[in-house]
């Protein structure tokens, strides 16, 4: 018997290989951001006040735009053949195909920020390499792609895909967000982590309890 | 392993499936004994197709249990996938992977070992071993229904879950198909189809399964026999049906 | 089905019943603590009467028709008045009365309206007139029942009209399945 | 119509009733709140209002988790009957609370926790619906919307840490006449708001219960059409 994790990487894994082929997913997540940074390039007066009132929202709120779009392409590569079908004709349980097209979006969305937020740093003259910025980065992808992960598979059969997915999506995700935007302004504005713990802790957490709660109930989802 | 004691492949008691307003299933029951060939046949719209994706786990049942070798299926649903394989209308195939890796991703699914060789043998045996590096995307409809069969197969399931295998294929393909199943067969296992190739698949089957308004209208351990009686409950399901919906609201 | 449509109805009914009972009680409780009147005066201060330490004994007060009363205060007597920065204070004539008797002198000289409500003689608050405000507050409030109630009258008519488009449909169908 | 809707429902004339004695209270019983002025009155209909919408929020994820474990049909239907009615009240709570706000805040809106939180709810609880009214009809869309209906209460109190939390970093903006002043009422505000309260309360019953027969008409238009399209058989579909 192969272990869960290896099941759930061997998903991770033909995930991340179909995206070095035909690349859809990272090139729309992160082109979407980098759109929306350089329309508030233009649409605001960036100096250095404004940067750091205004960055860390246009930062976030980029990104879970873009990430809607990417999650909806994700799960719709693996609808197109019926795959997913393939998926759950296996003999493993659903949480395992949840955990690994989770873990596909959390590296799609990962890699689109490792485009996204130095040019952010560019774009918005903020100091963001720090070790904060990679935690705060981490927990909110983590967040992202575990509930992005759920609701994608379940707007799949719905008739507006992608305006279903945005309004489900959003207002479950916002208090990550905030906890995202919050401790990034904490960041930039020089604080410490004492600053942002309780910002991290609630991302932790929403993290938590949307994963597992997610993996209990995905194979509810999948059969119709 | 599930136990096989009961010597029945499939048992499904009093199932009931709707989607919506459509009735697709309708009280159905059905046993089918292990080591046979069984061809599920109906007009469009019968419930061939949805009982086997329900057989396959993919569609749940309003009502009703299924069980496959003994074992529940909405309770053992994994212990119940390890013995079956399943092609089903769509190839699922990831079209941007080769043949080798859509098979090697899909033997890790199946937790296999022993994966290169076991490859090798099942791309023999459906006879897809030479384009076997070619991108999926690339192959005719009939060459990923085949890999398709591989798919199915590798990880030498009891039973096989068939949904109109033929189409697409070219007779050479037809006569290998054949010859897997008689193959599989002999060796005690149990098949379920459909078909939409009436004649070839009463002179392969050991059952016929004719299925009407979403439960079973006839019952043949004896196909070849009733090869007339089954004509006759075919046609005539299909004249109450569109005598049925030709009357006015 | 007959019966899943009266159950929870009639369990609603006996819920509601109970609360409206409780209601009763509870009213007929409160309204033996509400029996002194209580009313509501308007207009400009005329005098402030302070003790030694200047604190705010008495006050008195004309109102639009040149009637003038004077109030008594009580520890309770609670104060919002503004200073014509337009900041408010808030306090009460146990806490800080002599201040309630600096801002009051201040209304006397600005002519300042206030309102001031009281029982028996005692003023039990002294606030901010806020002249003119009044007649477009009461725009919020209508507006407030207006949409409510056109809101909920709405949603019951969209109601009714779906529930006789759904019986129509059932009764045709059924008189055609005889 | 008037037929359908049941105008004589008890509850209905029970709360047209109490709504009688609750507007006789607001307007002639209960003294003018001295520091907002007459426009204090829109909290006895504002409060009720938002109480409403929070038990159709509480009905709707209760009702979910009952659907998911027992799958009967009924909770489906108190669910979706309930989350309609909710978001009607939902609505209403967001725009009476905001036209109280702008005269005594002198704002329209602001960042304050409970705010934020009926607001995001509210906008979960309209996808909930509008999931419902996309996704193709049969037994998966009762399962997929009782799962929303689930996550919309776990994620109830994580929304209200996080506005609370933001809230608290970000002051919220109250500058108007009254912002800070206490109400000078007492005990008859709590006395009008309990009569309102209970007036509110059976017209979200009576609502609720409107929708979800309703919904029982449709469940049962569905189930004849599907007898009439299989009813060819001479055993009969019954």
């Amino acid at each position: 018997m192969k272990g869960s994790l290896a099941i759930i990487w061997a998903i991770g894994r033909k995930d991340l290989l179909l995206e070095i082929r035909n690349k859809e997913v990272v090139v729309s997540v992160a082109g979407f951001a980098l759109l929306v940074l350089v329309i508030f390039t233009f649409a605001i007066d960036l100096n250095q006040g404004n940067a750091k009132l205004v960055g860390p929202g246009v930062l976030w709120a980029g990104i879970a735009f873009a990430g809607v779009t990417g999650l909806n392409r994700a799960f719709a590569l693996e609808v197109e053949n019926s795959t997913l079908e393939a998926l759950m004709l296996a003999p493993i349980s659903r949480d395992l195909i949840y955990l690994g097209k989770a873990l596909g979006n959390f590296l799609f969305i990962a890699v689109a920020q490792i485009i996204v937020i130095p040019l952010f740093a560019v774009l918005f003259n903020l100091i963001v390499f720090r070790w904060e910025m990679l935690a705060i980065a981490l927990l909110t992808t983590l967040g992202f792609s575990a509930v992005g992960t759920l609701f994608a598979a379940m707007s799949v059969r719905v008739r507006a895909r992608e305006v279903m997915l945005p309004l489900l999506f959003l207002p479950v995700v916002t208090p990550l967000l905030m906890a995202a935007v919050e401790s990034t302004s904490h960041m930039v504005n020089g604080r410490s982590w004492s600053d942002m713990a309780q910002w991290l802790q609630l991302a932790v957490a929403f993290d938590v309890a949307f994963i597992v709660v997610s993996a209990f109930i995905f194979q509810h989802i999948l059969e119709d | 392993m599930v136990s096989q004691a009961t010597q029945l492949a499939v048992k499904a008691e009093v199932v009931v499936k709707n989607f919506g307003a459509t009735s697709v299933l309708h009280d159905l029951n059905l046993e089918l004994p292990i080591g046979e060939i069984t061809v599920l046949m109906g007009t469009n719209g019968a419930g061939k197709s949805t009982l086997l994706r329900i057989l396959a786990t993919l569609t749940q049942v309003d009502s009703g249990t299924v069980s496959i070798f003994g074992a529940d299926i909405a309770t053992n649903g994994p212990a119940v996938r390890a013995l079956t394989g399943s092609v089903l209308h769509s190839p699922m195939l990831y079209a941007d992977m080769s043949v080798r890796e859509n098979l090697m991703f899909f033997a890790d699914m199946y937790r296999l070992e022993n994966v290169d060789d076991l490859i090798a043998q099942t791309t023999v045996m459906v006879g897809i071993e030479p384009r076997i590096d070619d991108r999926v995307r690339t192959l005719s409809h009939g060459f990923q229904k085949r890999v398709a069969l591989a798919r199915a197969l590798m990880h030498d399931p009891q039973l096989l879950l068939l949904d109109e295998p033929e189409s697409g294929l070219d007779s050479q393909s037809v006569d290998r198909l054949d010859r897997i199943l008689d193959e599989y067969r002999s060796s005690g296992r149990t098949v379920v189809m459909t078909t939409h190739i009436v004649e070839h698949a009463l002179e392969l089957a050991d059952r016929a399964v004719v299925l009407f308004d979403g439960r079973v209208g006839f019952n043949s351990e004896n196909p070849q026999r009733d090869r007339e009686a089954i004509q006759e409950i075919y046609s005539a399901n299909r004249i109450s049906i569109s005598s049925l919906e030709s009357q006015p609201q | 089905m007959r019966v899943t449509n009266s159950v929870p109805r009639a369990g609603a009914l006996r819920i509601a019943l109970a609360m409206i009972v409780a209601f009763g009680v509870a009213i007929a409780h409160s309204s033996t603590s509400f029996a002194q009147d209580s009313s509501v005066a308007s207009g400009i201060v005329v005098g402030v009467e302070v003790d030694d330490s200047g604190n705010l004994t008495r006050f008195a007060l004309s109102d639009s028709t040149g009637t003038v009363t004077t109030f008594d205060l009580s520890f309770e007597t609670k104060y919002g008045l503004e200073n014509q920065a337009g900041d408010r204070w808030v306090s009460s004539q146990g806490e800080e009365s002599a201040e309630a008797a600096r801002r009051l002198r201040d209304h006397q000289e600005r002519f300042a309206p206030i309102t001031v409500s009281f029982a028996n003689g005692v003023a039990s608050s002294v606030v901010e007139r806020e002249e003119g405000k009044l007649e477009t507050n009461l725009g919020y409030l209508f507006a407030v029942f207006g949409i409510t109630w056109a809101l909920f009258f709405a949603y019951v008519l969209y109601m009714g009209t779906k529930q006789q488009v759904l019986q129509h449909e059932i009764a045709k169908l059924k008189s055609t399945l005889g | 119509m008037f037929k359908v809707l049941n105008l004589l429902d008890p509850l209905l004339v029970l709360s047209a009733a109490l709504m009688g004695v609750t507007l006789y209270l607001i307007f002639q019983w209960v003294p003018t709140e001295l520091n907002q002025g007459a426009v204090q009155r829109i909290l006895y209909f504002h409060v009720p209002v938002a109480w409403g919408s929070m038990l159709g929020i509480f009905v709707v994820s209760g009702s979910s988790f009952m659907y998911l474990w027992k799958k009967n049909e009924k909770w489906d239907r108190l669910a979706v009957a309930s989350a309609e009615v909710g978001v009607v009240f939902g609505g209403l709570m967001l725009l009476t609370g905001m036209i109280w706000a702008r005269p005594v805040w002198a704002v329209w809106w602001t960042g304050e926790a409970k705010l934020t939180t009926a607001l995001i709810l509210f906008f979960i609880y309209v996808a909930y619906l509008m999931f419902r009214a996309y996704f193709p009809p049969g037994g998966q869309r009762q399962r997929l919307a009782a799962i929303i209906g689930v996550i919309g209460a776990i994620d109830t109190p994580i929304i209200y840490f996080a506005a609370n939390l933001w809230s608290q970093a970000h002051p919220p903006i109250v500058t108007g006449p009254a912002a800070d002043a206490e109400s000078t009422l007492g005990s008859d505000l709590g006395m009008v708001l309990l009569a309102s309260t209970l007036a509110f309360t059976f017209i979200f019953i009576y609502l609720v219960q409107t929708r979800y027969k309703i919904r029982k008409s449709e469940d049962d238009l569905v189930e004849l059409k599907r007898t009439s399209t299989s009813s060819s058989m001479p055993a009969g579909a019954n």
